[in-house]
């Protein structure tokens, strides 16, 4: 008897384990009139992505649902929380990959009752949770991450994405080179070696040998995520001699990158372009040479609109956290609001909306946030479109300004639904 | 021609800043058998310790050449608060465990000291970029490397001599090798075992964190910048020859190069370059370079 | 009579050190053969190389016939030569039982590949309680080998040696660390159950009243080399093995 | 134990497959993901128990657990494959298949170096995979199967389809290897931890049996990688990342190598564990983990499964 009792007792115990974690995470909430929105935030809070992105990201989201709850935000965001609803945030670290990230997800789900949920600087994150959110049925916004691939492959009723994806941001690199720099003959790129990176060179490369049919590769350095020493590939790079060097580096990897070349005089023999150099440039300042030309992905950061609500957010995250937000902040803040939006627009002055009319409401939705204007116009009304900027950067008294800054409308920067990047990028960026 | 210049200068000075790493490693294994999976977050508090220190030095207006003195008094500093802390306080309860069990041990340090390191000083980059261009730079044919990257070269120079030293000349070396030759010998013969660990740990310790200060002037100083440097450094190790101080010097110097050649002539396989050196170094010498296997008595 | 075990020119050299030299010898089958010389005399590199530990630099080793020079030690214990160690290679964490299943397992695996060895239609668990029982093991039959007193190791190592039934066994020093007043029974219990099975044998051994006790013939090792072959009695009179290897007075009983 | 032969194990692994099928529809939803994740992720820790008592611990397992995956994924998008049964049984002979061809070269080694060059072939697979953007690089790729035995994944009962299907694999791969360890070959695993010149002088090839060995765990890497891929419903090369490997070693050694059934407790304890630190410490998880980890090795040197058999011993 005594093996059957023990195997008994394993499992008696794990049973209980189970249900005793059941039970603490379906604790029941004390009756309300109105529960709170309660909103599941995934971002990065471990990890070289937590610095650059996931904590600014987080704290936007702090920053954001306080003032909302309190009824501080401009209009047209001036109602407390959503519809007067308030807003309660979980926030789950985004570390660990897609498995992880699937399990999260339904915990997020299934355990904490999410009503929504926000989140995803990992594209590989996003294409896995995308299909689990069609399962559970659960309205889900992607902030930041930048594949084409998740409305491109697919169809979803309960995701979206409140952000541009990431052909935007090296279609309009290669048009502000080819109009900036018209001279440009030798070009040469390094990306980090992830999906990315890899479709960021393969977008800015395309774009550039339609633009411009002459130009010349040098090199293309593809080192490792997070490899943190460039010594050989700023060689590399230097022999060529190009005339401009692509890069989407972020983060750490970004900060190294320009730590180390700035002193070998890499940015004396080229031009850099940093399509997501906008995290980088505060802390940067005096590295970064006067001509290297930076993206923020979008309309953000510096240069977002000079709006009421941008005044707004700025003040009150710079205020809060002594530095001013980057774009992951802006892309996050841009996604709680056109959630907010969505809400009200479904709710109409009347009762709670149920999560049908919300997904409704933020279909092919047009709502304002801190980077101007969204549009959820591509992938059936679930995917935004915004304009792209790029500027050049002078740095006057050790503070960065941007000149000859240059703004794109999305269509001339994105595919029109239907037509997947690549095939656009090779058959209609000419005109 | 002056490709193969680049290649190689490129290489020895990623094989300097690899071996500092590496010889920690290959030391604390050589004497306690132990694969620290931690090694690489105290190369990120040396970074760390580093950007504070150096950084708060400058902001205070001091002479920037002070700031070299900072880096080092940032490595000695974790390695002797750090090194102590965790054989004494940790390590010591584990030994006469499994090898791999020890490696477990040190992993979980590793995920202990990540968020310990976040709790410090939070997840926003820290920066000390001043000493890294302030001694100037020297043009080799087209390119030029700052005269920085000599000084990393020279530590990890100094770094192999003074230890080949300390384990052949000194009183203390000597019983080093006696109990990495027999650890139960020594401990019979009354070598204070004990001591030797706390003093080998110390040192492996100190190493990490000379590696993560003398980086810290060139990348912005992050949490998680250990990971990568972690699996690096296994290679390196392992190419060399476990334990084998000269066998990490050759090891560092051959990820280097071969590296450096995969930037400049193969970028595609970069990735995977240092993973295929050591596969390869391993079917052919199964314990590495410097270390042969030994033959047993029956 | 044609020989089980033949060696012709068995040289092993490490760099300078020639271990081995020139080992030429011939055994007749169901003989028992005492190896006798000092330490590094070549005894144990002699039985190194018959069962592949070590290759020969030169030389052969014929077994029934067979070159068997260089294979591998398991071949060679599958062809039918095994050997027990001057230090007991015994499983640790397993019990003396299961040590010797481990060996019994291997033969019922491989059945087929065994010449001229088979289990019968016994099971190699009924098999391995009759040779604990054979070798008075009984009562330590569930008790891990790392265990065990040094006296009953020795005894598991040479019983797992015999347990894959081999023709020829290779005894490597059986009594060392056996107290002396136990030899004779240990040397009476191993050979009794192998000569049982008509097993040629051959033992190296330190302690010449054990040589002398139970040996049909002796090689005696000085400096890699065979210096005498022969009758004990002989052997052991021979003025070089007493130099070089008894190194006693003139025994009386010659 | 007076006969000899010490129980069979199987009946109680039956039972325990009975009650983990049975409980399904009473345990909340995440649990029952959570739960086919741990009965995924503890076949390669069940692999890694084999090797462990064969004396070898691979910092690569990930490789296999990788190579199931991709092969489920591919095999339900590129061979059409809607099914999860065949998938599964793909992922597991590819894996197979590529531990036969490594275990070659990697039967010679022990040791730290066998973990070494485990994971060198693993983070080899790991820069291929992101190299190939037809597969998504990092991002991967998803999958879904359509059914299981048959059963749409859309119907009530085949939504657990890939649940029951763990459990079943976890039960047929637990059952047969326990009866292997007590078969004759099986016994040469401790054998050769113990000492690998004794077993070859007994006449059994010690680099044979390391090498199916290796197989053996591959196989059970390579459907737990495929249940995983079909679980989560996307495959990425994370899943051949060092760090992927690290944490399947930590499950083996966490929960003990003492019976089969351990794997499965410690790979399931660790699940809730990190789920729970996520929730409730976002920012400090990995402390916790950490020192979770610590306290087990300290004060469990067994294992988490010596808390059972100690108990038996008090009863």
């Amino acid at each position: 008897m005594r093996p059957w009792s023990r195997s008994l007792a394993a499992t008696a115990v794990l049973s209980t384990l189970l249900l005793a974690g059941a039970a603490v995470a379906q604790a029941p909430a004390p009756a309300a009139e109105v529960k709170p929105f309660k909103i599941g935030v995934v971002t990065f809070l471990s990890g070289g992505a937590a610095g650059p992105f996931g904590v600014p990201a987080r704290n936007a989201a702090e920053v954001v649902v306080e003032a909302l709850n309190g009824g501080k935000l401009p209009a047209p965001h001036a109602a407390k929380g959503l519809g007067g609803r308030a807003i309660e945030v979980v926030f789950i670290d985004e570390a660990g990959g897609p498995t992880t990230q699937v399990a999260e997800y339904r915990n997020l789900v299934q355990r904490q009752n999410v009503d929504a949920v926000i989140g995803y600087i990992s594209s590989g994150d996003c294409l896995a949770v995308a299909p689990v959110a069609e399962e559970l049925k659960k309205l889900t916004l992607l902030f930041d991450c930048g594949t084409p691939r998740i409305f491109e492959e697919g169809t979803y009723r309960y995701v979206f994405r409140t952000a541009p994806h990431a052909t935007l941001d090296n279609v309009a690199a290669a048009l502000y080179v080819t109009e900036t720099m018209p001279k440009t003959r030798k070009v040469a790129g390094i990306n980090q070696n992830y999906a990315w990176g890899q479709d960021s060179w393969t977008d800015f490369e395309a774009s550039m040998k339609v633009l411009r049919p002459d130009v010349q590769i040098t090199t293309s350095q593809m080192p490792k995520l997070g490899a943190g020493q460039y010594g050989a590939e700023i060689s590399a790079l230097m022999s060529g001699s190009p005339d401009i060097v692509h890069s989407s580096f972020w983060g750490g990897d970004l900060d190294a990158f320009v730590l180390q070349a700035a002193p070998r005089g890499l940015f004396k023999k080229s031009v850099a372009v940093f399509t997501a150099g906008e995290t980088a440039m505060y802390k940067l300042a005096g590295q970064i040479p006067d001509g290297t030309i930076i993206g923020a992905r979008g309309a953000n950061g510096v240069y977002a609109p000079d709006n009421a609500l941008n005044g707004w957010f700025r003040t009150a995250y710079t205020d809060r956290y002594s530095l001013p937000p980057v774009y992951p902040s802006y892309r996050m803040a841009q996604a709680i609001l056109g959630l907010k939006a969505a809400y009200e627009k479904a709710q109409a002055g009347g009762a709670a909306p149920d999560q049908d009319k919300i997904i409704a409401a933020l279909e092919g939705l047009t709502f304002e946030s801190p980077s101007g204007t969204v549009k959820m116009a591509l992938g059936k009304g679930h995917q935004a479109v915004s304009e792209a900027v790029y500027g050049t950067v002078k740095n006057v008294k050790g503070k960065i300004t941007f000149v000859n800054v240059k703004r794109y409308p999305a269509e001339k920067v994105l595919p029109p639904e239907g037509v997947k990047s690549a095939d656009w990028i090779k058959s209609s960026l000419k005109k | 021609m002056g490709d193969l210049l680049a290649v190689t200068v490129d290489g020895v000075l990623y094989a300097s800043w690899l071996f500092i790493i590496a010889a920690g490693l290959t030391l604390i294994y050589g004497v306690m058998r132990i694969l620290n999976m931690a090694h690489g977050s105290l190369y990120a508090l040396g970074a760390y310790a580093a950007a504070s220190l150096a950084g708060a030095w400058l902001r205070g207006g001091h002479a920037p050449m002070g700031s070299y003195a900072m880096l080092a008094a940032a490595a000695i500093l974790v390695g002797l608060v750090m090194g102590p802390l965790i054989e004494r306080g940790l390590l010591r309860f584990c030994y006469g465990k499994d090898e791999v069990v020890l490696v477990l041990v040190t992993y979980a340090l590793f995920l202990m000291l990540e968020d310990a390191v976040k709790l410090v000083w939070g997840v926003e980059a820290y920066f000390v970029a001043e000493p890294y261009g302030l001694l100037g730079s020297v043009e080799l044919g087209p390119l030029s490397y700052p005269v920085y990257s000599g000084i990393l070269v020279l530590a990890a120079v100094g770094v192999g001599v003074a230890l080949l030293y300390a384990v052949t000349r000194t009183k203390h070396g000597k019983l080093l090798l006696a109990v990495i030759h027999d650890r139960e010998m020594s401990a019979a013969m009354g070598i204070d075992v004990n001591r030797i660990y706390l003093v080998t740990f110390t040192a492996g310790t100190m190493l990490a964190a000379i590696g993560g200060a003398l980086t810290a002037p060139t990348v912005s100083v992050l949490p998680g910048m250990g990971v990568e440097v972690i699996v690096l450094a296994f290679a390196v190790v392992v190419i060399g020859g476990l334990g084998s101080m000269p066998g990490a010097a050759l090891g560092a110097l051959i990820v280097g190069l071969v590296r450096s050649a995969a930037v400049h002539w193969l970028p595609q396989v970069e990735l995977f370059s240092i993973y295929l050196v050591m596969a390869l170094v391993l079917v052919f010498r199964p314990r590495g370079l410097f270390v042969a296997a030994e033959a047993r008595k029956i | 009579m044609s020989a089980i075990l033949e060696t012709r020119g068995l040289t092993k050299a490490f760099g300078a050190v020639v271990a081995a030299n020139d080992l030429s010898v011939s055994v007749a089958p169901d003989t028992v053969v005492g190896l006798i010389g000092g330490n590094g005399a070549g005894k144990t590199t002699f039985l190194n190389l018959v069962t592949g530990y070590q290759k020969p630099t030169a030389g052969t080793v014929t077994f029934e016939g067979r070159d068997i020079t260089g294979l591998a030690p398991r071949r060679i214990t599958r062809l039918g030569i095994c050997r027990s160690f001057q230090i007991p290679q015994v499983f640790d964490t397993l019990t003396a039982y299961e040590n010797l299943l481990v060996g019994l397992g291997i033969v019922s695996l491989g059945r087929r590949a065994f010449v001229g060895s088979a289990l019968g239609d016994q099971a190699p668990e009924a098999v391995a309680e009759e040779m604990l029982q054979r070798f008075r093991l009984g009562e330590w039959r569930d008790a891990p080998a790392s265990a065990l007193p040094e006296g009953v190791r020795k005894l598991l190592d040479i019983a797992m040696a015999l347990a894959v039934k081999p023709r020829i066994l290779l005894l490597d020093e059986p009594t060392s660390g056996v107290s002396a007043d136990e030899k004779f029974a240990l040397m009476d219990l191993v050979l009794g159950a192998i000569r049982a099975d008509k097993v040629t044998v051959l033992f190296v051994e330190h302690d010449m009243d054990i040589v002398r006790r139970y040996t049909e013939r002796i090689l005696a090792f000085y400096d890699g080399r065979i210096i005498a072959d022969g009758m004990p009695d002989r052997v052991l009179a021979d003025a070089e093995v007493r130099r070089y290897v008894t190194g006693e007075p003139v025994p009386g009983g010659a | 134990m007076s006969a000899g032969a010490p129980p069979r194990l199987w009946p109680r692994l039956g039972l325990a497959l009975l009650v983990t099928l049975a409980v399904v529809p009473f345990l909340p939803k995440w649990a029952a993901f959570l739960v086919t994740l741990a009965l995924a992720k503890g076949l390669v820790a069940l692999g890694l128990l084999l090797l462990m008592r064969t004396g070898l611990v691979s910092f690569g397992q990930g490789l296999y657990y990788g190579i199931g995956a991709y092969a489920a994924g591919m095999g339900a998008s590129a061979l059409e494959l809607g099914d999860a049964v065949p998938l599964v049984l793909l992922g597991a002979t590819a894996a197979g298949l590529v531990a036969l061809l490594l275990g070659l070269l990697l039967a010679r080694y022990r040791t730290i170096f066998f973990a070494m060059l485990s994971l060198a072939f693993s983070m080899i697979f790991y820069g291929l995979l992101v190299k190939t953007s037809a597969l998504g690089s990092t991002d991967g790729f998803n999958v879904a199967a359509r059914s299981t035995f048959g059963l749409p994944t859309t119907s009530p009962v085949g939504r657990f389809g890939v649940y029951g299907l763990g459990a079943l694999v976890v039960f047929v791969g637990a059952a047969s290897l326990d009866r292997y360890l007590r078969s004759h070959l099986g016994r040469l695993a401790p054998a050769i931890r113990d000492n690998e010149l004794r077993v070859e002088y007994m006449g059994a090839s010690v680099r044979n049996v390391v090498h199916l060995h290796l197989v053996l765990a591959a196989v059970l890497a390579g459907a737990g990688g495929a249940l995983t891929a079909l679980a989560v419903g996307h495959v990425d090369p994370e899943t051949t990342y060092w760090t992927t490997s690290g944490e399947f070693v930590f499950v083996a050694i966490l929960s003990g190598t003492g019976s089969v059934a351990a794997p499965f407790v410690g790979a399931l304890l660790l699940e809730l564990l990190r789920s729970f630190a996520y929730e409730h410490a976002p920012n400090t998880w990995q402390l916790v983990v950490g020192a979770s980890m610590l306290a087990v090795i300290l004060f469990l040197p067994e294992g988490l499964w010596s808390v059972f058999r100690r108990r038996r011993r008090a009863a």
